[in-house]
């Protein structure tokens, strides 16, 4: 048991998974001999040598059609995306080969791979690495989308992706890869992909959120309880695809209210879509309507302006507080 | 060295056979009797197959589809040449393959019929990849599929396939490129038949040959009559040695022309001269092969006849088996969005065979 | 005025504009010799030669990115892509540049194209040429997309579009191409980029579609009013982003009840953001939850099992007697 | 004709001024004091604004930035030999060419510090695109200035940047190809500095020079030496002269060598070796370029002090009005979604400054 961040965390989910199973396999943009620009896949090249750990040329889909084709081989590859903006480049064998696969061939053949991708802001990057995208993964059918919050589930959620039968996106909140630590025990421990984690029980209020956002989340929460003695449920929502929608809407026929809160731009964002299966499935006994914090649908600014555009706990809290006076 | 060539190149074209069936002796692989006359044996089952699905299209008996004939010259040798191991990473156009690597004729046939069955294979073994309808993403699969051989260390190699039109795609470039990186054992073959839809190969790239664009990669590069099963014969041989023994891949464009409608959907007379097909037609690959086994004296008229009988037969056999009723279960898609019916999916699941029963009983 | 299906009214729509502003081209794949595979752009090779009506090679990447460079030189490009399915090898450039170009020069350089692209299932196509994703341009800041649903709106939103200073997806209903024909008028007409059009008036249920997925609605509407002598009000989206939300919470607060048509898959899918909005301005307003008739959340079956996933009139009929009996 | 070779290329390397800044009097273009010792102007001014941007960055003052150090022979020939009314669809390591292009030292200070105005040129009509971080994308946006230019008859080039990194790209591939199916006026430098990050040239492509790529696209290519200004001052005349005359495209390679970190974020040390660093720098370009000048009596150590004095007051003078504290509304995304304010968008704006004003009142 060890203090890691998210940055270790999953590079001991790799190097676990690599050690027991000869079949998985790392490759990307600098990802051996560099260890990776965030050091997620450090010291792997050493451990593993240079077949299975991969560094390979610059082109995104090259990289998913060729562990495309390392999956359909049998082997258990677990790509990386430099930074989640260059991964629209590989939308293309995504949507029409990853998540279609399986079912073109009624399961003949399968893609056991992961696709590692830092995603979100608050990093004072340049452009194009710091925006939250999940949905235009999450729509498709077929696909997986694991989104960890913090160093122990990220190793668990990891652990489970790769050795997962089907695709799985892994986005990982680069605002959170070195920000805490938290103890992640030696001996292996997953969490199960297609499921919602209650992190804390409440019954008067539900909060929702995921990756990055869980912070703001939980400290906004902390604060509606001192404020207001404010029982509050809290679900990291974990995987975005398949949605565990019963969890959600179980939560809020409890609570009668809810708060979710997206880095992502609002429109067509995943909010939506949960707003929509509490819709389904709970809506009589909402008793305010649910409260959406979230990105607002701009082009992200650059870093000089991107704190002012990023959800934070102070308009998490003004949400709860207009959810709670409804 | 102020101004000094460094790197030279060049694009070497092969044909064995040319388009009176004379052969160039110096070039003509060692076939034998046996092998000489069931590639033409397949040649001509993959056209009698292709004439067919056209009738069965025209009359409403089956999808659209891109129909093969003229390409029988590449698709059937590549096969052939291929070991068993070996991955057929395909594009659109390669009955001939499919049928040679022991893909079932009904599969084509379910396949453009609309229906997901037609990828199944009998044997996962024969290693025979669906089409790959988004042109060009085959070639990165291929790629992944090589470094998978190489990395178990076996002696499978990957052949992949791509038209004149693909080769414009991103994804033929990146594919490629990896391979070349990773000395991969993969074969790509550009069918070039000249078009892509109206496209013609001028629009389509301003380099004199395919061919050339492998030196992109650093590998090497054959142009070939893709009319002269000989020549292609050769050269995938050659190819396939080549990555077998780790030298990583080869690009073979394989000259040939489209002579049919692109797919039945399509109607070449909005682009292109009848004059022009006409010209192709000469140059078409069976007569030629048919030629060649006859001036070796493997070859008449009695046993064309019985080929043709035999031929028809299978592909008799086969559309009646194709059009022989089955019950599918329409709510195969649910099963396989995952490997677990997730939660979600299994409500909709319920939903659908609701509406189905619903529907069925007023239908 | 003529009477005219879609493709004719689509085609006569670029004729005009081409013949009106020499900055408008056309390119694409089979855009100019052949005149489109579904013959969407016949004649104007003829009219407008092929500096204007361009046969591109085979590069969907290769299509945006050069229709990008175009707009920037102060052309108006209306590519094509030959299927939607398709257009997400274009996703990089659409994501990186297209959306985001006027942003990233707070309006110096601006983007004024369009890329259309037949979409949607129920002709019998082969794999990746029936899927609906329209979310999945939607969902990015910048982007505007739009749906027409008959000849009249797609002429008269895609002249619309061509003279938007900004990008937009114009995506075209496939099944709609040839199914019916309306009055198209000669003169101009054009109908506004982010607005939903109110396409009947009605008291009672509020019915909200787009695209090829609005002839169900349309059907199931007159059927339940002769049946129930329900009083529908019936909303034509027309433009996905930006989302007119005003004109639906509106429709929704007067009528109380809410059924929406899509035909993509439901999760993630446009029918949330839709839900969301009316929760966010409309919920104390709703009688029942607002009813989502949906494509499922499965990889598109091949033709042979496709009428059974498309959302029918029947399932409309039935989603509205649902949410009328609530 | 069996096996006939039936195309042929070859890659040329170009160099005129050596290392030991001995120039080859043959190939020594005639540039002339003024116009030789502007060029050599420009290399130092972009070197001294690199090396301070670096000190800023390390300071805090300055966000995550790629250093140019190095590229100086390649980005100010090139930047000088375009005209008035050419495009420059950039990468992101050609400072040089955007200072001679006329966009003002501070816009790269903002814009590495995180704002969009340091996209905003002076004037629209100096024709600079933004940086393209996203690699690849500008090739193809090249490919499109082109035809415009040649759509409207103008003169106009387009002059476009890539790295080592970037030729694995599928746009490169896609964008190199129609420019060259439409015979645009467009220059394609790849700038191979021999690493993208961490991955060396050998890494990223199996071809012996990346002038190759060029060949798959059946357009001129040539390999310079890019530490020699002269070389690429040839070359990029000759291919600007292609393009205006209606030739189309010309790819030329210009190698060089990044001699410091990928980015301020970068650590090399982790993969390469400090004597390769030594040798590279050995080769740079700013002391062969004064020895050239030198040799010719254009340049003694006096201009050389006064020209440091020079750039250092010109970098001075621009850090100190890019850290002149101005206000910037914060709300600016809100206005440039698109060219009019949606309704949605105007609510979200509203709620953004109310949540501005209460945040504001409370910090
Ligand atoms: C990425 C992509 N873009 C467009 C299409 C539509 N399309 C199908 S076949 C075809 C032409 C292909 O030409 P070529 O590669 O020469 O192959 P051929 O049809 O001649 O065998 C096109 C444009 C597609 N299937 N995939
Ligand atoms: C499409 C894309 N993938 C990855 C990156 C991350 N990245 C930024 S620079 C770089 C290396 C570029 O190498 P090269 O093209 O040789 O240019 P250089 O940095 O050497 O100037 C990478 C991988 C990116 N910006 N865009
Ligand atoms: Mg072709
Ligand atoms: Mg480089």
């Amino acid at each position: 048991m060890a203090k890691l961040n998210m940055v270790q965390a999953i590079n001991l989910a790799l190097a676990q998974e690599m050690e027991k199973d000869a079949d998985v396999l790392v490759l990307g943009q600098d990802v051996a001999v560099d260890g990776g620009v965030f050091r997620v896949t450090d010291g792997l090249l050493e451990k593993f040598g240079d077949q299975r750990v991969v560094d390979t040329p610059l082109a995104e889909s090259g990289i998913i059609g060729s562990s495309i084709g390392m999956a359909m081989a049998g082997l258990k590859p677990v790509c990386e995306m430099q930074f989640s903006g260059f991964s629209y480049l590989m939308m293309g064998q995504f949507e029409a080969h990853a998540t279609r696969m399986r079912s073109r061939t009624h399961g003949q053949i399968t893609l056991p791979m992961v696709i590692r991708m830092p995603f979100g802001g608050g990093v004072r990057a340049l452009e194009h690495h710091s925006e939250s995208r999940e949905v235009l993964f999450a729509h498709l059918p077929g696909a997986k989308v694991v989104i960890p919050s913090g160093p122990r589930n990220a190793r668990a959620l990891l652990v489970a992706a790769i050795r997962d039968p089907d695709p799985v996106v892994f986005m990982e909140p680069k605002h959170s890869y070195r920000a805490f630590r938290e103890e992640v025990p030696d001996a292996e421990e997953t969490l199960p992909v297609g499921k919602c984690q209650v992190v804390q029980e409440g019954t008067d209020l539900t909060v929702i959120s995921w990756g990055a956002m869980m912070r703001p989340a939980l400290k906004a929460a902390a604060e509606i309880e001192k404020r207001r003695g404010t029982s509050v449920e809290i679900i990291d929502v974990q995987t975005i695809a398949p949605l565990d929608a019963h969890t959600i809407a179980e939560s809020v026929r409890k609570t009668g209210r809810c708060v979710i809160v997206q880095e992502a731009p609002r429109s067509y964002g995943a909010s939506g879509e949960i707003v929509a299966q509490i819709n389904d499935r709970a809506l009589m006994h909402l008793e305010a309507p649910v409260k959406r914090l979230t990105g607002y649908d701009v082009v992200t600014p650059y870093f000089g302006r991107e704190k002012s555009y990023l959800p934070n706990a102070e308009r998490v809290v003004a949400g709860m507080e207009e959810t709670l006076d409804f | 060295m102020p101004e000094k060539q460094i790197a030279k190149f060049s694009v070497t074209h092969l044909q064995v056979l040319d388009e009176k069936g004379k052969v160039d002796a110096a070039l003509e692989p060692d076939l034998g009797q046996e092998q000489a006359v069931e590639m033409y044996r397949w040649m001509r089952l993959a056209r009698t197959l292709d004439e067919r699905m056209l009738k069965l299209q025209r009359q409403g008996r089956l999808g659209t589809f891109p129909p093969c004939t003229g390409h029988e010259a590449v698709s059937i040798p590549v096969g052939l040449a291929m070991k068993k191991g070996d991955w057929f990473a395909g594009a659109f156009r390669e009955l001939g393959t499919r049928l040679v690597r022991g893909e079932p004729l009904t599969n084509t046939l379910h396949y453009y019929n609309g229906w997901e069955e037609g990828n199944i294979l009998p044997d996962a073994d024969l290693r025979i990849l669906p089409t790959s309808v988004v042109i060009g993403c085959q070639i990165e699969h291929a790629a992944g599929l090589a470094y998978a051989a190489k990395y178990r260390g076996t002696d499978e190699a990957v052949v992949t396939f791509i038209g004149d039109g693909g080769t414009s795609e991103g994804s033929f470039h990146e594919g490629l490129n990896f391979a070349a990186v990773w000395k991969a054992p993969m074969v790509a073959i550009v069918q070039n038949n000249q078009w892509a839809i109206s496209i013609p190969r001028e629009t389509q790239t301003a380099s004199e040959t395919l061919a050339q664009k492998g030196i992109a990669y650093g590998i090497p590069v054959i142009q070939v009559d893709g009319n002269d099963p000989l020549a292609v014969w050769v050269a995938v041989n050659e190819a396939l040695d080549r990555a077998r023994a780790g030298d990583g891949p080869t690009l073979i464009e394989a000259v040939t022309y489209r002579l049919m409608m692109h797919t039945t959907a399509d109607d070449p007379t909005k682009y292109r001269q009848s004059a022009d097909e006409e010209a192709a037609w000469a140059k078409e690959p069976l007569i030629r092969t048919r030629k060649w086994l006859a001036n070796k004296g493997w070859w008449d008229d009695a046993r064309e006849e019985k080929l043709l009988a035999e031929c028809k037969e299978q592909v008799d056999a086969a559309v009646e088996e194709f059009e022989t009723p089955v019950e599918r279960a329409h709510d195969e898609s649910f099963r396989h969005v995952y490997g677990t019916e997730h939660a979600v999916i299994r409500e909709q699941h319920e939903d659908f065979l609701a509406n189905q029963e619903r529907e069925g009983q007023r239908g």
